[in-house]
């Protein structure tokens, strides 16, 4: 179906979720009083789950 | 008729405040220092390494209560689904595209996910400050809806395929009966917080049992309260029944 | 009673007075209004409060009050359109006051916290609160123009 | 002052739900009555709370501050105010669910042509 | 007159709980319930119970408000559609 000539659109993709992670994860950082490695892990899965929401919506949003 | 139900309700409301004052004055007096349940509480708290002594109430002291407060949430969410299904009589007519302004709809879709991550946050450190999974699964679940009040009701139905979020309410409610019955399994008691290492106070580690247990509740309250507004926003914006006029007619 | 709970008892008690008496009279734009001006009233009240009594955990309220109290506004000017359709109610001056407040606050706040993550939090807070402020304030005068059966 | 003080809370407790129990009777719309019930569920919020503050105490949540260090709250009744909360809103979800059935089958949600159409 | 503040907080719950029974408009009785659950969030705050304050403000500033105003919504919806028919 989708041919994949043109590498821009996914490019373009993921440094939008790689920014919205880098935000989140930072944002989760700024939260929480003590890092420590599990905080780390369980910021940057939360971060994700959020990125990725970000980009579902923005791309819903647009749609029409 | 109407006079006669006032005449009722004065004088059994002036009964009820006169009851009501005399209790009052009959209550330990505001801001006592003796709280024997409280300072236990605290006590088996700490013991545990729960540095928010409220999650430790709520998810490992009384357990048991908080199993009976979900199945009321989960039952009550099931009952609205079935009040407010769609009838045969009934037809969906799917809304006309909303014009937001421009700073609204930016707003919306900037704050979706800071409010998200918030309240993942919230659930996550139930157990160590304010917070919980109760608190954060209803800042996850409203974050959702920005999308409905910053678009319209078709792009917050696009990423919000409705199944999921009732499967994860029903998984979530059954995860928080399978961590009860390991503490069976165990050989000590149903949800008792015997099961994993207490760790170290005042990390996410620590409580045991308590923050996977605030983590159930966090997907079930999320999932319930979303599955909640989908089916008022359906009733709100797009059922209609066949009296109903059509708005484009 | 510290000079912090203080300030927060003045905030709460004269801002909750003021939306009070908005929220109950008027047209129902000015009751939006009163009902966005109880987030910049309360929220900054809750991070005085934090100070006061001395608990940075406490901050997290004022964190969800700043990203919730404007969602609820945006429910009441995108729910009751029709009704705000003949007025815009624009009162700018009110809103930047209410700005103003909750930045005063956050700035005494950080002042206080000193430079560090919690300090990062309190700013934070405060671009939460103002945006969401001047934004649900947007959103009242026109932002929801045409909301046919959505 | 201080006399008056010692049960200040509870009286505000005791008022908020006699509020709400004449809002509740008098409706004369069936959203408005659950509002009303919102109200008088917040009554027992602060007759909760109240029963558990204690005189310069502090939460006892201890991610910030040692514990011992300062006198705090009883959490029992907090933990069950908090349920509470859950409660009472789901109740309030339930009973505008069954408004929304009763504005569809009778077409109407004023309580009193309600018992007029029951005869 | 370190109670300063929760005598100002309680007084104002009264006035709020007051002023949400006697709106007697539901969408403007729910405008007055989203104060009193910031205003309740406050009180919880002073009483030293931010868990409780937490959830209320999770409750009552967004997801009560959004359920009574589309009940409202719906309600009206059906009575504007009777009246055009008549």
């Amino acid at each position: 179906m989708t041919r994949r000539t043109d590498p821009r659109p996914l490019l373009r993709a993921s440094a939008e979720l790689l920014a919205w992670w880098l935000a989140l994860a930072l944002l989760w950082l700024v939260f929480v009083t003590s890092v420590d490695t599990l905080e780390r892990i369980v910021g940057a899965g939360c971060a994700a789950v959020g990125a990725v929401l970000a980009r579902a919506g923005r791309r819903a949003v647009r749609w029409r | 008729m109407n006079r006669l139900r006032l005449w009722l309700l004065a004088v059994g409301g002036t009964g009820l405040a006169a009851l009501l004052v005399a209790a009052c004055l009959d209550l330990p007096r505001f801001g006592g220092r003796s709280h024997p349940y409280g300072d236990r509480a605290v006590h088996a708290s700490l013991r545990r390494h729960i540095a928010n002594t409220i999650a430790s109430v709520n998810f490992d002291q009384r357990a048991y209560d908080t199993l009976g407060e979900m199945s009321i949430l989960f039952a009550a969410v099931l009952g609205c689904v079935v009040l407010l299904r769609q009838t045969r009589d009934e037809h969906r007519a799917p809304p006309e595209p909303a014009e937001v302004a421009r700073p609204v709809r930016r707003y919306a879709l900037l704050v979706l996910p800071v409010a998200l991550v918030t309240g993942l946050y919230v659930i996550a450190h139930g157990q160590l400050s304010p917070g919980g999974g109760f608190q954060g699964g209803v800042v996850a679940a409203t974050a959702l809806h920005l999308l409905y009040l910053g678009a319209d009701y078709g792009a917050l139905e696009r990423v919000r395929p409705l199944g999921v979020y009732e499967t994860t309410d029903a998984l979530a409610v059954s995860s928080y009966v399978v961590l009860g019955l390991a503490g069976l399994l165990a050989g000590t008691a149903f949800l008792a917080n015997t099961l994993l290492p207490y760790g170290t106070f005042n990390t996410l580690s620590s409580g045991g049992t308590v923050p996977l247990l605030n983590a159930a509740v966090g997907m079930e309250v999320a999932g319930a309260a979303t599955v909640l507004l989908a089916h008022f926003l359906d009733q709100a914006v797009e059922i209609e029944d066949a009296t109903e006029e059509e708005p484009g007619k | 009673m510290n000079g912090w709970i203080l300030a927060a008892t003045l905030a709460l008690g004269g801002g909750g007075a003021a939306v009070l008496w908005g929220v109950t009279t008027g047209p129902p734009a000015r009751r939006i209004l009163a009902q966005n001006l109880a987030t910049s009233a309360v929220c900054p009240a809750l991070l005085l409060l934090s100070q006061g009594y001395g608990r940075p955990s406490y901050v997290d309220l004022a964190l969800l009050l700043a990203l919730l109290g404007p969602v609820g506004t945006l429910v009441f000017a995108r729910l009751l359109s029709d009704d705000l359709a003949g007025e815009r109610p624009s009162a700018w001056g009110l809103t930047w006051t209410a700005a103003g407040l909750g930045l005063a606050a956050v700035v005494a706040a950080c002042a206080a916290a000193g430079p560090g993550r919690a300090m990062v939090k309190l700013l934070v807070i405060g671009v939460l609160l103002i945006a969401g402020n001047v934004i649900a304030s947007r959103a009242l005068a026109g932002g929801f123009r045409r909301v046919g059966g959505g | 002052m201080s006399h008056a003080m010692d049960v200040l809370p509870y009286l505000v407790a005791a008022y908020v739900f006699l509020t709400g129990c004449y809002g509740l009777a008098t409706s004369r719309h069936l959203i408005h009555a659950v509002g009303c019930l919102a109200v008088c569920q917040s009554a027992t919020y602060i007759l909760l709370l109240a029963v558990g503050y204690r005189a310069g105490g502090t939460a006892p949540v201890f991610s910030d501050i040692e514990p011992g260090s300062r006198p705090v709250v009883d959490p029992v009744v907090q933990a069950l105010t908090l349920t509470d909360i859950v409660v009472g809103a789901t109740v309030t979800a339930l009973l505008l669910a069954l408004v929304l059935q009763i504005a569809k089958r009778h077409g109407t949600v004023d309580p009193d042509e309600l018992r007029e159409l029951r005869g | 007159m370190a109670d300063a503040v929760i005598v100002v907080t309680l007084l104002l719950t009264a006035a709020c709980a007051t002023a949400a029974v006697t709106q007697r408009d539901p969408a403007r009785q729910a405008l007055v319930l989203s104060v009193l659950g910031v205003v309740l969030a406050a009180l919880f705050t002073v009483l030293q119970a931010p868990d409780v304050g937490l959830s209320q403000l999770a409750v009552g500033s967004a997801l009560t408000p959004l359920l009574i105003m589309l009940s409202v919504r719906k309600t009206r919806r059906r009575g504007r559609s009777k009246e055009d028919r008549e």
